[in-house]
């Protein structure tokens, strides 16, 4: 089975293609980012890092970044602006008045 | 090329009768092909098995239509239906019965031979009381008329393939081949 | 009163049936039989269909309009007639392999569907026909060709697959208790909707011969009296000792117009709406 | 060690030599006997194998599907309506190429009911991509399911190993049983390339659009074309080890045949036995015997045909609407050769009706007086 690869292999001839339809290589390449219109952003100042948002994204599209803070391990979400489509779950799930503000596309 | 039909009753085992009879010939190194009627076999209704024994590889894939010889599980058949449709003249009919050869009347010129096998195989507690299991000692008749193979080969494939009583089924093999009548 | 149904309902050039000694699919057709003239309807508004296997061998003995499809397909060739013809009376025979296994499907939907036909289920735990394989009601335990150290699936309970599917009526009752098996099926003929009665009846020879009841018909049918708690009695019996037990009786008896009666009233409506409007206009 | 067994059990014996590891079965006459014995064998631990109770045909081959995309050995068994239930997967397995191998009794298909032989419902699969293979007796059924193993995991494309209703399901013949040893030694493991494997976990059979589709069925057409040779190949290699040899067709007394009976499975066993008598009689005959059915050997039967002056196919099926179905594929295996010789084609035994040898030497008789075929079907034994 050849290994799978992060860019989109197009099978162009029969002899590359595989015997059987399997897939091959990630979707990564297909940035769904591009869908959205309304964009989140989180204001780390209020953000207490409770990851609610991080829980309901339905991509996912926000990340659970771990840093240090006096000897503790702590997480905190970064969003993944190449695949999130903006569908606004995280704004209107999260519990901290404007954590999570939005911006329109192409400010 | 040896073809025989076996009439019975189903519950009976002719058609292990005839696996039996194959197994044993095969065992002597012949060629064989045993089947059922191919039809819904329902127990108590009657059955018909067929075998043929060859010295090569049997091509033939189809119904026995003149049998060499006949063999007759169940003799309340006799006269309710008729079993020597297409027999070869001067074949043998191996019955099963308590009469002399002589008594059975069969229209046409075969040969008569008689075993007592149902009295047999409830003496040795094969099958109940309604429907004996009869197979075994018939084929005692058989090879005993007809040959076929060597009594040993015989009480050793009924021991194998039994399913359970295999003492009692080669005793009703042995008993019945002593007690034929009709090959004098 | 007797020998007129026999002779009236059945299809005499076919006797004998197919059925080995000591069968209970015979008591079960005599029960419909009855069921049938008690109903007193002409014997050109039944249609009676069925499967594959032992069971449904009954079609070819009893003179009405009779269907003998594919394995496990019954209802659904029954739902096509019904639509067609819904002042018929539908009535479905089945085995538990045909209704439980390849046909549970069809089985469910005409549940949820209330779709008015009767399905009578002759269980016996087994595939008969084929030999005596293991079935979706085979008992916990028991053996079978397919099943030769016991069987490991638990049963299907058919009367719980149709509580939950939603059929309207629904009961069981056995070939050991005949009185109660007629009652039932007259009921399951006269609901409005789909109707589920399931009757455990006896295999000597593919299920009794392997499970220590030998093909002794008198053996099997023992065992069915032993195997049926009425729903009262069950009441008062643990857990323990209702295991491999069939509860009869009437489980539910509700009055639902059958799919195919509403199509009707539907149809019926929508003219009455458009004459009405005719006259306005 | 020579066993007597009915056809049935040769198929279970196949399967059990051949190491199959998941057997998913619904029984069906007159199929049977195939699934208990198998039952048996895993229960009581003598096959290492998982026996699947499935609550239809269909749900038997999906499993079988399932199981296979794995990496097990899979071995399945049905008949008439069973296969036909089958249908919707048997396409899929052939897409998914998993090399399962299953028995099919020959049953002819209902209404009316009917228990006996006819090959209409496993020829009614010909274009799923399943090969066929048409056994003539119950060594060449057990044998044949060791070879089948060999080319459908070589080619990775499932086999039919197909026997007639009671004519070989349930008549007992005496069959060898190959040594275990020497049969792992000629099958080894099976190793697919593409498996579900949660190391390297894939997405099997997603969507594929018509920038991709074309080129993967253009491959399953070639897998199955590979799988000519390979028969040949497999069926030799058996021969040397096992002293019985196979291949895609049997030929009889055709070196100086002016004339062929062209048949399959165990109506070409008995035309054998009419070739012999014809032969006696002084006619110039030979018997063709088409083992493999798909792929189908049109080179081979092409060269055979090349040097007779006319042949008769005996079908036990029938194509409605058009003809038998061999006299379809070999009329058209010949039809762009420069002259090539009349086809008959003949349908007999259709339902489990019985063919006899003297049926076959009618048959022979009939097509040598006609000067040529005016139909595509001559009728043979059906009661105008």
């Amino acid at each position: 089975m050849p290994e799978k690869t992060e860019k989109q292999i197009v099978f162009d001839k029969v002899k590359d293609t595989p015997p059987l339809a399997v897939s091959l290589y990630t979707m990564d390449y297909n940035k769904t980012g591009s869908w959205r219109n309304v964009r989140p952003v989180i204001d780390y100042e209020k953000c207490t890092g409770c990851m609610t948002c991080w829980k309901f994204c339905p991509e996912p599209a926000i990340d659970a970044e771990k840093y240090e803070e006096d000897g503790k391990e702590k997480y905190k979400p970064v969003i993944d602006y190449e695949y999130c489509k903006g569908c606004g779950i995280c704004w209107v799930e999260c519990p901290v008045e404007g954590a999570i503000y939005t911006e329109e596309e192409g400010e | 090329m040896v073809e025989i039909r076996l009439h019975g009753r189903g519950g009976q085992g002719t058609v292990v009768a005839a696996k039996i009879l194959a197994a044993a010939t095969a065992k002597e190194g012949k060629y064989v092909q045993a089947f059922p009627e191919y039809g819904v076999e329902r127990r108590g209704a009657p059955v018909k098995a067929f075998i043929r024994i060859d010295d090569g590889i049997i091509y033939i894939k189809s119904k026995i239509y003149e049998p060499d010889h006949l063999v007759i599980l169940e003799p309340a058949l006799i006269g309710v239906i008729d079993m020597t449709y297409g027999l070869k003249e001067g074949g043998w009919i191996v019955v099963n019965s308590n009469k002399n050869p002589e008594e059975m009347k069969f229209d046409g010129n075969f040969k008569i031979a008689t075993v007592p096998a149902t009295k047999i195989a409830l003496k040795h507690h094969l099958g109940s009381q309604s429907s004996p299991i009869v197979n075994t000692a018939i084929l005692g008749g058989v090879v005993k008329i007809l040959g076929l193979c060597k009594l040993e080969t015989l009480t050793e494939t009924v021991k194998e393939l039994v399913p359970i009583k295999e003492d009692e089924n080669v005793a009703a093999t042995l008993e019945a081949f002593e007690l034929t009548k009709g090959g004098e | 009163m007797k020998t007129e149904i026999v002779k009236k309902y059945l299809r005499l050039d076919k006797m004998p049936t197919v059925w080995c000694p000591g069968c209970g699919h015979g008591i079960i057709m005599g029960s419909l039989l009855r069921a049938l003239e008690l109903r007193g309807r002409s014997k050109n508004d039944i249609a009676l269909v069925s499967g594959i296997g032992c069971s449904s061998r009954t079609p070819g003995y009893v003179d009405v309009h009779t269907l003998h499809t594919t394995h496990g397909r019954a209802i659904a060739f029954a739902t096509g007639i019904k639509m067609m013809k819904p002042d018929m009376s539908v009535i479905v025979v089945m085995g538990d392999g045909d209704c439980a296994a390849i046909g549970g499907n069809h089985f469910i939907h005409a549940a949820r569907r209330n779709m008015d036909i009767t399905a009578v289920v002759y269980n016996n735990g087994i595939y008969g026909m084929t030999g005596g394989q293991v079935s979706p009601t085979t008992p916990y335990d028991a053996f079978a060709t397919t099943a030769p150290y016991g069987q490991m699936e638990p049963p299907f309970d058919i009367v719980e697959l149709a509580l939950g599917a939603g059929a309207t009526y629904v009961a069981r009752s056995s070939v050991h208790n005949v009185p109660k098996l007629d009652e039932l099926i007259v009921k399951g003929i006269k609901n409005n909707g789909f109707s589920v009665i399931d009757v455990i009846t006896p295999c000597p020879i593919a299920y009794g011969r392997r499970n220590k009841l030998t093909a002794d018909p008198m053996k099997n049918m023992q065992w069915v009296k032993e195997v049926t708690v009425p729903r009262k009695k069950a009441e008062e019996m643990s857990e323990e000792e209702l295991r491999g037990k069939w509860i009869t009786g009437v489980f539910r008896d509700v009055e639902h117009v059958g799919l195919v009666n509403l199509y009707i009233e539907l149809e019926e409506k929508l003219k009455r709406a458009k004459e009405n409007k005719g006259e306005e206009a | 060690m020579r066993k007597v067994m009915i056809g049935n059990h040769a198929l279970s014996y196949g399967a059990k030599i051949s190491r199959a590891q998941v057997i998913p079965a619904y029984p069906i006459t007159p199929q049977t006997e195939v699934v208990e014995l198998l039952s048996e064998m895993c229960a009581n631990g003598e096959m290492d194998a998982k026996f699947i109770k499935v609550e239809s045909e269909h749900s038997a081959m999906t499993a079988s599907i399932g199981a296979s995309a794995t990496g097990a050995r899979v071995f399945t068994a049905t008949s008439a309506q069973g296969l036909a239930l089958m249908h919707e997967v048997l396409h899929w397995a052939v897409g998914a190429r998993t090399p399962i191998v299953m028995g099919n009794i020959n049953r002819a298909m209902a209404p009316p009911w009917t228990i006996w032989t006819e090959q209409t419902d496993s020829l009614a699969q010909r274009d799923t991509g399943w090969m066929q293979l048409y056994a003539q007796n119950s060594q060449e059924v057990l044998d044949s399911v060791i070879q089948a193993y060999k080319v459908a995991e070589a080619v990775q494309i499932p086999a039919m190993v197909i026997l007639a209703a009671f004519v070989l399901s349930h008549t007992s013949e005496a069959v060898e049983l190959p040594e275990q040893g020497k049969v792992d030694e000629f099958l080894p493991p099976y190793e697919p390339e593409y498996r579900i494997d949660p190391a390297n976990p894939h997405a099997f059979g997603g969507l594929t659009g018509p920038d991709g589709y074309f080129e993967l069925r253009y491959q399953i057409q070639k897998a199955i074309e590979d799988a000519l040779p390979k028969w040949d190949e497999v069926g030799a290699e058996f021969g040397e080890v096992f002293g019985r040899k196979y291949g895609l067709i049997e030929t009889y007394k055709v070196e100086d045949a002016k004339n062929l009976i062209i048949s399959s499975a165990t109506l070409a066993s008995t035309a054998r036995t009419a070739v012999d008598t014809l032969r006696e009689k002084g006619e110039k005959v030979g018997l063709l015997r088409i083992r493999i059915f798909r792929p189908f050997p049109s080179a081979q039967i092409r060269s055979i045909l090349s040097s007779v002056d006319r042949a008769v196919v005996v079908d036990r099926n029938i194509s409605f609407g058009a003809s038998g179905i061999f006299y379809q594929e070999v009329k058209a295996a010949v039809y762009n050769e420069k002259n090539p010789p009349p086809i008959f084609g003949v349908i007999a035994g259709i339902g489990g009706r019985d063919v006899t040898k003297k049926d076959i030497i009618d048959i022979y008789e009939d097509i040598m007086r006609m000067d040529e075929p005016k139909s595509d079907i001559i009728w043979k034994g059906v009661r105008l």
